[in-house]
């Protein structure tokens, strides 16, 4: 009996694959075997059924014998059940209603005594049987796809993402919580392994993003919500109040000069100082100020009022208020970056309290010709130029102990730069790298890396260093070189840690938001390390940047531009389909324990509170079949793959 | 109120000074300090290899005492014993197995009935329920810094005191720390509270040479120098410590370490109750200020200026 | 100096001695140096703590109980407290002495210390001293 | 000689895969077993294990993807805990716990496919037949009401 209570009508047809199966099980005896199995009206043998005659025979044999269900005894369905269910398919049989019995790799090929694997395939062929007697009809589930993509943070992987999904001609929605777009990335002086300006390349790319007309920029603004499903997302935002209108501010800075509210400049990386209205850095985007309502005295004009007072325009407007709204969209791009590890992990380097003990960031901003120092190297306890700075890697990186296991991939040569660019600005200076090892895997990485040894004679001690510390203004400097077997005492001016990459700050929060899964240390997971490492495991859902683990520019982007790729193949699609063997529920069965809600990986289970049964989400649910397993009263059964139908399949395997 | 207290073997018999100090402040703080009785050294080691577990039973007997006379917590001011007693208990208390075995070893003591003094051997086993604490961390935890104040008789203000740790109050790391090994605090906490000015310095978590003073004395009087040199270089008038060895390298040893290094001046070097009872007004004669190498009395009139009254 | 290298049976049982005593992983130290950066005593030692863990690992037994710096950590558990991969050399160099111990003689027992110095030294450190470096 | 009849049930994306793997790679192992293909080993219910038991296998075998390779995310460390669970119940019904077994099997171990399938043949083997009257299982035990 099938799922629709008639009888069903099976054909067997069993395959000799040449010798492959021939040569070791009895293709002839398995097909007579089974001639007489209750539900199977015809058996056969035939020596290729993958070739065009066997595939011909199939169908013919479907409509001579008016055959509703097929058995293809054969090699693995891993290989050819696609190519069998489309020859049912042409015959007008539901895919479902074929099974392939794997007789070759698991059972001819391993094996060599022909009786046992003669009496074994003929198990294989009748648990089959049984399994296609019960086989629903089933038809993939189609869904709509909205063709919009929400891209979520604004560095140079969100922005590469964004350009070229709206490239591809879909609109894009690009969340990021600063008020401006950029990134790290926008914070860097010169990048390796070019030693391009950093800033030249990305604000064309800023620019691009803000002018795209296929994208909708929302800076200040951060995601609340996500429900939904892949291609059908409904997503909350939030929109933080900025109190100036960015269309009217002409950008003139009287507020700023006005404002009296010192505070420290993150985009420095707290170096210099700003206002508490203020613009990030000259080339945001949206060029515009912003009042951070966190520093500024309070809005009402009796506690201070002072740039609304001189704006000329009326951009500012103390009024404003926090906004939520929901956005429909298909697909959503996780480029939220990392952070620096903070040094007040690192006592033993003196924690935050030398001044002249840097982290990585610190360094590009001392460098950077926008920078506090105007690119000239200072440092910020008295603006003398050091004249000895030593550079200290792995810190905090590749400690399993104290720290964070894993390697921060990108300091090694962003220390090589450091040095490099330290040494172009101070000629007479020198630069000291400590290193455990310098890992340089890239294209024209290590040529770099051996540039700053040979030409711009830096000098690298392999050692991690144990302690820094400071006597009066003498930084001392307490390492090892493990190649001479010396221990090293060595003064400096400056010392710059290459603090390991940690994922965002605050970054936990966002990611329970959309429930994706992350790896130990807190970055994304991908699907597949290999073969799918762009998207997440929860579909609709792809994978940019640092938000996955270390990367450079070249590899961020990269990314965000397979991540694009994916977008585009989803969104390239008229429907979605999902496959069929899910696990519903039977209301009538189900008490509403909820176990099942406990198990699902996918949250799609609910309990309904008023009905109090369950409720599935077709499109979430992957078909595990977990919920099947842990259910107690038989009300979730996988479709095809029934508890009746498991139970027949072991009893034919055991008494066939 | 009565608080077991474990002194060890140095401050007992040799620096009986610090050890006074020690009962005379905590006196004031009301507090009665009480030995565990016929306790024995505790080996001034803890027995860094699974062979030499029978270096447990000392300390363990120590804390069974306590368990046996009903306390539930036992202080030290000694940083080795501290040590020692601290990381036994956890190692018993991590390892069952452990703590059968030493158990075990413990079945064949003498034990002497505290009311009739009689010898039993009835064997009594330790049952983990005794908290090592070192009496810094006692003030903070359970007397408050706030009550300490309440007493407070002398103002130190005018003293720069720069707190020194050394190794075993600190480290292993996760095993016996009373603070994180390279950013510690209690100590500085501590001296402010009693009213010191705090002299910050590199050295305070570098180890003195401990027991290499004996085997190779000048290596200990290199790294005594090096630490004596730094927070004196940063401004201390004083060292406080809390362990009596670390005290004999960087006091006892100083005519060694003059001898050198040319440029080393000397040093005052105070034991941290020394410094608690100074505060607390107890009579200087019971801190046996005379007896050390190098005197500190010089450096505390600065502070005989500036009694407080309340 | 030439060694041979060879990682036969006996370089093996003394790797798994030294490891078990210890209860150290030697095959976790990474060789990043910090134990020496780090060690008070270094400037003395023949052999830096890290080339000690890195001998142990290569199996060079006679190197490393000949060393001196078996008798110069002070237990200070610096390169414990810092170690990226949490191994304490004090207990790896405490199993060092136990192996070597019953075979040699005293490095430092009680007619080291003369008289005068033994009534001045606190007790603990003369406990301290036996303990570590005589049998 | 004693001939067992073991049941496996192994996870379509890695126990499954190896078992191919053995077989792409010519491997020999024992006869005597039979695989089914579920999604994912999580999907086996001891009931299942049960009913497989009760309708004559001498030992049951599961297959899964190795802790971390889990296709759908965790449902290994399910079938682990379940698995537990089980071994300890089976014990109450007389059967000892060696005949039902976990492995995790990668795509890739086609030769741990084999190794598991020989060296569970002979286990069992040495268990001897699984003497069913000995066995307190009812129907109400390996079956939905
Ligand atoms: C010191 C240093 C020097 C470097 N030098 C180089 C170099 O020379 N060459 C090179 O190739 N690479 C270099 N890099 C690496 C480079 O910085 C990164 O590869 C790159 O910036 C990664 O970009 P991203 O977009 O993934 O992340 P980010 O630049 O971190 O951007 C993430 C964005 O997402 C936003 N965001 C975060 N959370 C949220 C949220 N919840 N909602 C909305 N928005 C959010 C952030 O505000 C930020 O704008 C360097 C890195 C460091 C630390
Ligand atoms: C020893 C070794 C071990 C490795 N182990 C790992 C590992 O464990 N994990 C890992 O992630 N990576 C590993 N890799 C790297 C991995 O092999 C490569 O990353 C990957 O195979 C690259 O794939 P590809 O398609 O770019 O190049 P290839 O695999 O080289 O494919 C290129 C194809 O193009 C064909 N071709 C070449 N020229 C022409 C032409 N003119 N016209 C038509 N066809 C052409 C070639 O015949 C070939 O089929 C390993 C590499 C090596 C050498
Ligand atoms: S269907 Fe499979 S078994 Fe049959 S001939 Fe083709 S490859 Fe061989
Ligand atoms: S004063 Fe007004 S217009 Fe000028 S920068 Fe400020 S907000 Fe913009
Ligand atoms: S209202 Fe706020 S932002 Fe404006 S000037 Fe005053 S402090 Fe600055
Ligand atoms: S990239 Fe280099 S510096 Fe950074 S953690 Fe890895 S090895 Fe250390
Ligand atoms: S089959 Fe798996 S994914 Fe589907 S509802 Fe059940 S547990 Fe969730
Ligand atoms: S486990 Fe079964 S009975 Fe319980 S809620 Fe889920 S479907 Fe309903
Ligand atoms: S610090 Fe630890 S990992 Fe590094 S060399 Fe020393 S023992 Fe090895
Ligand atoms: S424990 Fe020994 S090896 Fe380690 S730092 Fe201290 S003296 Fe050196």
């Amino acid at each position: 009996m099938n799922g629709n209570g008639k009888k069903k009508k099976i054909g067997v047809f069993v395959c000799h694959c040449g010798v492959n199966i021939a040569s070791v099980v009895d293709v002839e005896r398995v097909a007579k075997a089974l001639e007489n199995y209750p539900g199977v009206e015809f058996s056969t043998n035939y020596v290729y059924m993958c070739s065009e005659p066997g595939q011909k025979m199939i169908l013919e044999k479907i409509k001579e014998q008016k055959l509703d269900s097929v058995i293809v005894a054969a090699c693995s369905p891993t290989l050819h059940e696609k190519t069998f269910q489309n020859v049912v398919e042409l015959a007008g049989i539901n895919p479902y209603q074929l099974e392939i019995a794997n007789i070759r790799e698991q059972d001819s090929w391993v094996h060599s005594d022909k009786e046992k694997a003669t009496a074994k395939a003929v198990k294989i062929v009748k648990s089959m049987v049984e399994k296609v007697l019960q086989n629903e009809s089933l038809e993939p589930i189609r869904v709509g796809v909205t063709r919009r993509a929400l891209v979520i943070g604004g560095g140079i992987s969100g922005l590469q993402a964004a350009l070229d999904i709206a490239d591809h001609g879909y609109e894009v929605l690009l969340v990021e919580k600063g008020p401006s777009i950029g990134g790290h990335m926008i914070q860097l002086s010169e990048t390796f392994p070019t030693l391009d300006c950093s800033q030249c390349i990305m604000t064309p790319k800023m620019v691009e993003v803000s002018r795209h007309p296929k994208i909708r920029l929302l800076t200040y603004h951060e995601v609340e919500s996500v429900s939904g499903f892949v291609g059908n997302f409904k997503v909350k935002i939030r929109k933080k109040p900025r109190y100036v209108n960015p269309d009217l501010c002409t950008l003139c800075g009287d507020c700023e000069k006005v404002c009296p509210q010192i505070v420290s400049d993150e985009f420095n990386m707290g170096l210099s100082f700003r206002k508490a209205i203020y613009m990030p850095f000259p080339q945001a985007v949206p060029g515009t100020y912003t009042l951070d309502i966190d520093n500024c005295l309070g809005l009402l004009p009796i506690r201070c009022g002072k740039c609304k007072d001189v704006c000329e325009p009326k951009a500012i407007n103390y009024d404003e208020q926090e906004e939520i709204f929901e956005e429909e969209v298909g697909a959503i791009v996780v480029s939220t970056g990392y952070d620096l590890y903070t040094m007040d992990h690192l006592g033993e380097y003196g924690g935050e309290r030398y001044e002249d003990v840097l982290n990585g960031l610190e360094f590009e901003r001392i460098l950077s010709a926008s920078g506090p120092t105007g690119g000239v190297v200072r440092r910020p306890s008295d603006g003398k130029v050091p004249k000895n700075v030593v550079f200290i890697q792995c810190c905090g990186s590749r400690d399993t102990e104290n720290h964070n296991p894993y390697c921060s991939k990108i300091c090694c040569m962003y220390t090589a730069k450091h040095a490099m660019l330290y040494k172009h600005r101070v000629p007479d200076g020198h630069a000291t790298v400590f290193y455990i090892d310098v890992r340089t895997g890239g294209k024209a990485f290590d040529e770099f890396y051996q540039r700053a040894v040979e030409e711009d004679h830096v000098l690298y001690i392999r050692g991690k260093v144990s302690k820094v510390f400071q006597e009066g203004d003498r930084i001392i400097v307490w390492g090892v070189d493990t190649l001479t077997g010396k221990k090293v005492e060595m003064e400096a001016d400056m010392v710059v840690l290459a603090m390991s990459m940690v994922k965002t700050e605050g970054g936990e929060e966002l990611l329970k938001k959309l429930k994706i899964a992350t790896d130990a240390n807190g970055w994304l997971a991908e699907a597949h390390p290999k073969l799918r490492p762009v998207e997440s495991l929860n579909a609709g859902f792809f994978l940019a940047g640092c938000a996955h683990g270390p990367k450079d520019i070249p590899e961020t982007v990269a990314q965000a531009s397979a991540a694009a790729a994916k977008v585009g193949d989803l969104f390239a699609q008229k429907e979605l389909l999902h496959e069929p063997t899910i696990v519903p529920v039977n209301e009538e069965l189900c008490s509403g324990c909820g176990i099942c809600v406990t198990v699902c990986p996918y949250g799609a289970r609910e309990l309904d509170p008023i009905k109090k049964v369950v409720k599935v989400n077709e499109i979430l649910c992957e078909g595990c079949g977990a919920c099947a397993a842990a259910c107690p009263s038989g009300a979730a059964q996988q479709k095809n793959q029934t508890d009746n139908q498991i139970f027949s399949m072991v009893k034919a395997i055991l008494k066939g | 109120m009565k608080l077991h207290y474990y002194p060890g073997c140095t401050l007992k018999e040799k620096t009986t000074n610090l050890d006074d100090s020690t009962r005379a402040a905590m006196e004031v703080l009301g507090y009665e300090l009480v030995e565990p009785e016929n306790w024995t050294c505790c080996g001034a080691e803890f027995p860094l290899t699974e062979e030499k577990i029978v270096g447990l039973a000392a300390p363990t007997r120590i804390l069974r005492q306590v368990e046996l006379e009903g306390g539930d917590k036992v202080v030290t001011t000694c940083a080795f014993c501290f040590n020692v007693l601290k990381r036994t208990n956890e190692a018993l208390l991590k390892d069952p197995l452990k703590h059968k075995r030493i158990n075990a070893y413990l079945r064949d003591d003498i034990k002497i009935d505290p009311l009739t003094k009689k010898k039993t051997t009835d064997f009594a086993e330790y049952h983990e329920t005794v908290w090592v604490l070192h009496l810094m961390e006692f003030i903070k935890y359970q007397i408050g810094y706030d009550k300490v104040k309440s007493h407070i008789k002398r103002d130190l203000a005018n003293l720069k005191v720069a707190p020194y740790y050394g190794c075993r109050l600190l480290r292993p790391a996760g095993e016996v720390g009373i603070d994180i090994p390279d950013d510690p605090h209690i100590f500085e906490e501590f001296l402010e509270n009693i009213g010191c000015e705090v002299v910050d310095f590199p050295f305070k978590q570098e180890c003195c040479g401990s027991y290499i003073s004996v085997s190779l004395p000048d290596a200990a009087s290199e790294a005594s120098y090096q630490i004596l040199r730094s927070a004196r270089y940063c401004g201390a008038d004083m060292l406080a410590l809390s362990c009596p060895l670390c005290y004999y390298n960087l006091d006892r040893r100083q005519d060694r370490i003059k001898e050198r290094f040319f440029d080393f001046t000397g040093m005052p070097i105070l034991f941290f109750t020394q410094l608690l009872a100074l505060a607390l007004g107890v009579d200087e004669k019971v801190l046996g200020l005379d007896q050390h190498y190098y005197d500190p009395r010089p450096v505390l009139s600065k502070m005989h200026k500036t009694e407080v009254v309340s | 100096m030439r060694v041979k290298l060879k990682i036969g049976e006996e370089e093996k049982q003394f790797i798994e001695r030294v490891s078990e005593l210890s209860g150290q992983d030697v095959y976790k130290c990474y060789q990043c140096g910090r134990c020496s950066a780090g060690c008070p005593f270094a400037f003395e030692m023949d052999l830096l703590p890290n080339q000690i863990i890195r001998m142990v690992q290569m199996g060079l037994q006679d190197e490393v109980i000949h060393s001196k710096t078996l008798y110069l950590c002070a237990s200070c558990f610096t390169c414990q407290s810092r170690c990226p991969k949490g191994i304490d050399l004090a207990r790896l160099m405490e199993a060092i002495r136990l192996l070597i111990e019953p075979k040699g003689k005293d490095q430092f027992g009680p007619n080291d210390v003369p008289t005068k110095l033994a009534n001045e030294l606190p007790q603990q450190v003369l406990v301290a001293v036996y303990r570590k470096f005589s049998k | 000689m004693f001939e067992p009849k073991i049941m496996c049930f192994l996870c379509k994306w890695c126990t499954y895969a190896g078992a191919d793997l053995a077989g792409t790679s010519r491997m020999q192992y024992a006869s005597n077993s039979v695989n089914l293909r579920v999604m994912c080993s999580s999907r086996i219910d001891p009931q299942h294990i049960l009913y497989a038991f009760k309708e004559g296998a001498d030992g049951v075998f599961i297959g899964g993807c190795h802790p971390g390779d889990c296709h759908y995310v965790e449902g290994n460390y399910k079938t682990l805990r379940r698995t537990i669970l089980l071994s300890r119940m089976l014990e109450d019904f007389g059967i000892d716990k060696r005949r039902l077994r976990l492995e995790w099997i990668s795509a890739a171990e086609g030769k741990k496919f084999m190794e598991t399938m020989n060296a569970f043949s002979e286990s069992i083997r040495e268990l001897g037949a699984l003497n069913l009257d000995q066995v307190s299982l009812t129907n109400e035990d390996t079956k939905h009401g």
